[in-house]
């Protein structure tokens, strides 16, 4: 029988620092036995469990898309006891992962609709996973825009490949931080404001939404006021977790476990579970 | 043995009220089972109608001082207290968590609360279904049986070793107060416990320890452990190991020891709340033995003082010291 | 097979034990090598914390040394460290803990003598318990 | 299958034999304390409280249990291979608790066939176990069973239900596992007709002792209803969050992971945790979404009354008493929910 609680082998196949404060760092993961690497199927959203063992687990949205198939990606911002740790890892180093864990954001339910993607700071992982997921089968989705926002320019992950999606005219990028920056010549104003600015009408169209809570709580009301219906707005949960399979009650909120129920839910779920955001 | 009539209890209460001296007082108020009294946090004179003290209300009610981070900040609270209650709001006090301006003290004469543990052990587990205190003794009845027995077979480890069972500081007491009051028994335990071989004290002291599930029920009732985050819930460094491994288990309760030290007023809420029955008391009092007799400092007596380990005189006994 | 030998650790001050040490070294001064040094800014740093853990993780002694009453560069380090020191020793002898385990001693930067007789003294005491069994975590 | 019954001269025998292929677990004394041990003979047993001070969750969801261990070579899953469990002298309530329990821990309610999802260290333990009731002939005024479609003599989760009737005990298998083992054991002889009327009347004499219930019924829309009423700080406002109800809960099944480990070497221990540390859900940055004494109460209550019944159709607790036993604030979760559903009937 399967054991969910033993995790699997990754080995550490590159580093990347992404800001000047070195907080944040992404690392890809490449499986140790290759068996395991058939048997790992996920989709955007999802999440896994890294293991620094000696020290605990922390859980990670997967950053990387299902159609990258070499590796999965994380983006760790350095916080507590397992993130410092991860932050010593080096090349070639052996870490544990269990996953993948959770749900996904309605990949399916949005072909042949418009996607909005609204990020923030160093959520955009998950985010970065769909918007991979999307471009690499484009045409089965219509139009895509993408507002991600960020404190100062220093805070946004994946600047090389941004700079890339910004020159792709099959999609409509917008960055935004929060306070004038000389230089800076994309937008400024905080993610809600530039959702109301920007984004496309509700019709054919899906939003997703993934950033700190704060961010989360006043972009939900602007996506209802430019009349997106609950069904078609999606938000990404974070709460503590250990065992990311619905037994330890730590992150039950509501009759969910964020770990399995979610981290996707649609704004209509939401409001039928106390305390989210 | 002189016991308060609730009736005065009540009436101060509620001339506290009455005359505004208080917007909320925290007292005792008859429980849901024949052993507990439970809090009670009176706002009206009907409420005041239902306080009682007695030989159930063991809670040291002091510890809603400190619970939620100063949810009594802005108010001026009335408490009822016994003797360690009263130094637990000195502490309180001296450890500036607390106005003393901002809460009027009320002792009430104590003679000791039991520990339900100690009760069923008497019983031999039958369910007790009614208390009635006698003074020097105390009846128990539950179904088919009637049992009369010394009210200090049921009391609590800490009220049989207590020296101070009324408060010390107070604004207002309810009949009189007895100062210092002499207990042979009160280093009794410890003494009996040094005079084993060193051998014996390990085993003992594995015996009981051994059984900690880490709840942290003791520290969480404990009205002295506030800190925002305890040492042993801090991960980064994560000073020890959280599993019921034995040896950090021992080093969580030393070490909860000497962060209690000169500040535990020997309530016993620990002793009480412990749901693996471990005689925790037993070490804090051993290192309020210590802090007495080396410092000459007694938890919470003193609202003019400093609690001890952080308090030093140049000239002190240092026998441990090597050479 | 050699004999056993006892592992102390020494937490030192560094304004007059660590100094105290250097000296003894300096002076080639013969003491046992059983010591592992742990240099701390002030014995009133020493959490009694580490004692435990230092026992946990398997030293068979633990010795801490700060400077004498009154010479602290803190002015009054070494007064708190003896309050901890007072109540913590007679604590870990009541819970069963051998007396000699854990040992206090003031050595200034001037006494590399000192140093050594303490160290000696240690070891032998340490010797005679046998290793550290009874907080050790056994994994 | 019938009746059968065991001479309590025999309780030994019965024991030992039972021994030979379970490892037994049963009421014990533990220094004061009653809680579930093995035992390996009659006399290790002990009958005296009707619910034991701890739970016996801790027989198949330990305090502190090895998921894996680890070094260089890589990981391991702890050893597994161990007897099966034979529990005799589990109460109505306590047995009701594993199958609640085993709602959790067995599968997800979202997956049910998913393997990912079914915890192998309860299921190693659990499936092969056998569970001998024991009804209880004299419930305690703590006692609430009956609140929540329980009672004393109630034979959900059972293998085999036993009846301490005076000098015998009479046992009847519940389960297809209860009808092999009765038919196995040699120290059982039949039971007469008298036996069986006895035990009707025993058992509606145990019954009628039960105080009346509270009726539960659209207990869990009611506190969702009052969700952000200001009646949660009224209730938990003696609270000190100590967490022992917690720990003697037969049904809370809460977690932490922790690993231990020195070097290369080390292992990962989940253990006990509770909703009542505001650590439970304090995260790394310093935020947590339950900060409050009031929020975590909610959570305990929701948890119990609202939540699980939302998703298994059943609330979630027995009605065992424990709780109400060891609070030290004698916060009586009887009187709680007595509160909240008269707070709810004044209209509001």
């Amino acid at each position: 029988m399967a054991n969910p609680y033993i995790p699997l082998q990754m080995k550490v196949q590159r580093i990347e620092t992404e800001d000047p404060d070195r907080t944040l760092r992404t690392y890809d993961l490449t499986f140790v036995n290759e068996s395991e690497k058939e048997a790992f199927n996920y989709l955007p959203g999802q999440f896994c469990e890294i293991s620094i063992l000696g020290k605990g687990e922390s859980p990670f949205g997967i950053a990387s898309s299902p159609t990258e198939k070499d590796y999965l990606r994380f983006t760790v911002n350095r916080t507590g006891s397992v993130t410092n740790d991860i932050h010593y890892l080096r090349n070639g180093d052996i870490i544990g992962m269990r996953g993948p864990l959770g749900n996904w954001y309605p990949v399916d339910d949005m072909k042949g609709m418009n996607v909005l993607i609204v990020g923030g700071g160093f959520a955009f992982t998950t985010l970065r996973s769909l918007l991979i997921y999307l471009l690499d089968s484009r045409d089965d989705y219509k139009d895509i825009t993408v507002i991600y926002g960020a404190r100062n320019p220093d805070l946004f992950i994946y600047k090389d490949e941004i700079a890339i999606w910004k020159q792709r005219d099959d999609i409509q990028f917008h960055l935004t931080i929060d306070n004038p920056v000389d230089g800076w010549t994309d937008k400024t104003g905080f993610v809600p404001t530039v959702t109301k600015e920007v984004s496309p009408g509700p019709d054919n169209a899906m939003a997703i939404v993934c950033g700190p809570p704060v961010m989360i709580k006043y972009t939900l009301p602007v996506l209802t006021e430019l009349g997106f219906p609950d069904e078609r707005i999606y938000t990404s949960l974070e709460r503590r977790m250990k065992c990311g399979i619905g037994k330890c009650g730590r992150c039950n909120i509501g009759s969910k476990y964020i770990c399995i129920d979610g981290p996707v839910f649609s704004m209509a779920e939401l409001k039928n579970i106390p305390e989210t955001v | 043995m002189k016991m308060i009539n609730p009736d005065d209890l009540s009436k101060a209460i509620k001339e506290l009220l009455t005359e505004k001296k208080i917007d909320l007082f925290i007292g005792w108020e008859k429980g849901s089972l024949p052993l507990s009294a439970t809090p009670l946090f009176i706002t009206s004179e009907d409420e005041a109608e239902r306080a009682v003290f007695d030989i159930t209300c063991g809670n040291n009610l002091s510890i809603y001082f400190t619970k939620d981070r100063k949810q009594f900040a802005d108010k001026k609270v009335g408490i009822a207290v016994k003797g360690c209650d009263a130094r637990s709001v000195v502490l309180n006090t001296l450890e500036k968590q607390i106005d003393r301006a901002n809460v009027v003290m009320v002792g009430v004469p104590c003679h000791g609360v039991l520990d339900k543990k100690k009760v069923l052990a008497k019983t031999d587990g039958r369910e007790v279904l009614e208390l009635i205190d006698n003074g020097d003794t105390v009846t128990l009845i539950g179904k088919g049986y009637e049992l009369s027995i010394d009210r200090s077979e049921i009391l609590s480890s800490s009220c049989l070793a207590c020296i101070y069972p009324d408060a010390q500081e107070c604004d207002i007491f309810i009949g009189d107060a007895r100062a210092e009051v002499p207990n042979e028994n009160r280093l009794k335990e410890i003494k009996e416990f040094e005079a084993l071989s060193t051998e014996e004290r390990w085993a003992n002291t594995c015996a009981e320890y051994e059984k900690c599930i880490r709840c942290y029920a003791c520290r969480n009732v404990c009205p002295s452990c506030y800190c925002n985050v305890c040492f042993v819930d801090q991960n980064d460094p994560g000073w020890i190991g959280n599993t019921c491994e034995f040896t950090d288990s021992m080093i969580f309760h030393v070490i909860r020891n000497l962060h209690v030290a000169g500040r535990c007023v020997e309530c016993g809420a620990c002793e009480r709340a412990c749901p693996m029955d471990i005689n925790l008391l037993l070490l804090n009092r051993k290192v309020a033995m210590e802090v007495k007799d080396r410092f000459g400092d007694i938890a919470g007596l003193d609202i003019n003082g400093k609690p001890a380990m952080v308090d030093f005189k140049e000239d002190e006994k240092q026998d441990f010291i090597m050479g | 097979m050699s004999e056993w030998q006892p592992r102390i650790l020494a937490i030192l001050c560094n304004w007059c034990s660590y100094a105290g040490a250097d000296l003894a070294g300096v002076s080639r001064m013969q003491y046992p090598p059983n010591i592992r040094v742990v240099r701390v800014p002030c014995s009133g740093r020493v959490d009694p914390l580490f004692i435990m853990k230092s026992l946990q993780a398997g030293f068979d002694g633990v010795l801490v040394s700060g400077c004498h009453p009154g010479d602290c560069h803190y002015i009054s380090g070494n007064y708190v460290a003896r309050r901890k020191f007072a109540v913590l020793k007679p604590l870990l002898e009541f819970i069963g803990i051998e007396p000699n385990r854990v040992q206090f001693s003031w050595i200034s930067a001037g006494e590399g003598e000192r140093f050594a007789t303490v160290v000696t003294k240690i070891t032998e005491d340490v010797r005679k318990l046998g290793p550290s069994t009874r907080l050790v975590k056994k994994l | 299958m019938n009746m059968v019954r065991l001479d309590k001269q025999n309780l030994d025998n019965f024991i030992r034999e039972l021994s030979a292929e379970y490892s037994v677990y049963a009421p014990g004394n533990t220094g004061g304390k009653t809680e579930f041990i093995p035992v390996e003979s009659g006399d290790e047993i002990d009958f005296s409280r009707t619910v034991t001070d701890m739970s016996p969750k801790g027989i198949f969801f330990p305090p502190a249990e090895v998921l894996f261990e680890y070094d260089k070579d890589g990981v391991r899953a702890a050893q597994t291979s161990h007897r099966p469990i034979a529990v005799f002298g589990m109460r109505s309530c306590d047995a009701r608790s594993l199958v609640m329990l085993d709602r959790v821990f067995g599968s997800a309610i979202q997956m049910p066939d998913d393997e990912k999802f079914q915890d192998p260290y309860w299921k190693e333990k659990y499936d092969s176990s056998l569970i001998f009731g024991f009804a209880c002939n004299e419930p305690l005024s703590t006692c609430f069973c009956n609140w929540f479609s329980g009672g004393p003599y109630n034979r959900d989760g059972m293998d085999v239900s036993v009846v301490d009737a005076g000098d015998v005990y009479l046992m009847e298998p519940v389960s297809d596992k209860g009808i092999e083992i009765i038919s196995k054991l040699s120290c059982l002889t039949d039971a007469s007709e008298e036996d069986k009327a006895l035990l009707e009347k025993m058992a509606s004499d145990a019954e009628s002792m039960m105080t009346a219930p509270l009726d539960v019924e659209g207990l869990g829309e009611r506190l969702t209803a009052l969700f952000d009423e200001s009646i949660w700080d009224e209730i938990s406002a003696k609270c000190v969050n100590c967490g022992a109800c917690t720990f003697s809960c037969p049904t809370c099944h809460c977690f932490d992971m922790q690993d231990e480990g020195k070097g290369e070497k080390g292992k990962r221990v989940r253990i006990w945790d509770s909703c009542m540390l505001p650590i439970f859900t304090m995260e790394a940055s310093g935020h947590n979404p339950r900060a409050l004494s009031r929020d975590r109460v909610r959570q305990r209550v929701m948890h119990k009354y609202s939540y699980y019944p939302e998703n298994y159709g059943e609330i979630l607790c027995t009605g065992c008493g424990r709780c109400v036993m060891v609070c030290p604030v004698n916060l009586d979760i009887r009187e709680v929910l007595k509160k909240f559903i008269a707070y709810n009937e004044q209209g509001k």
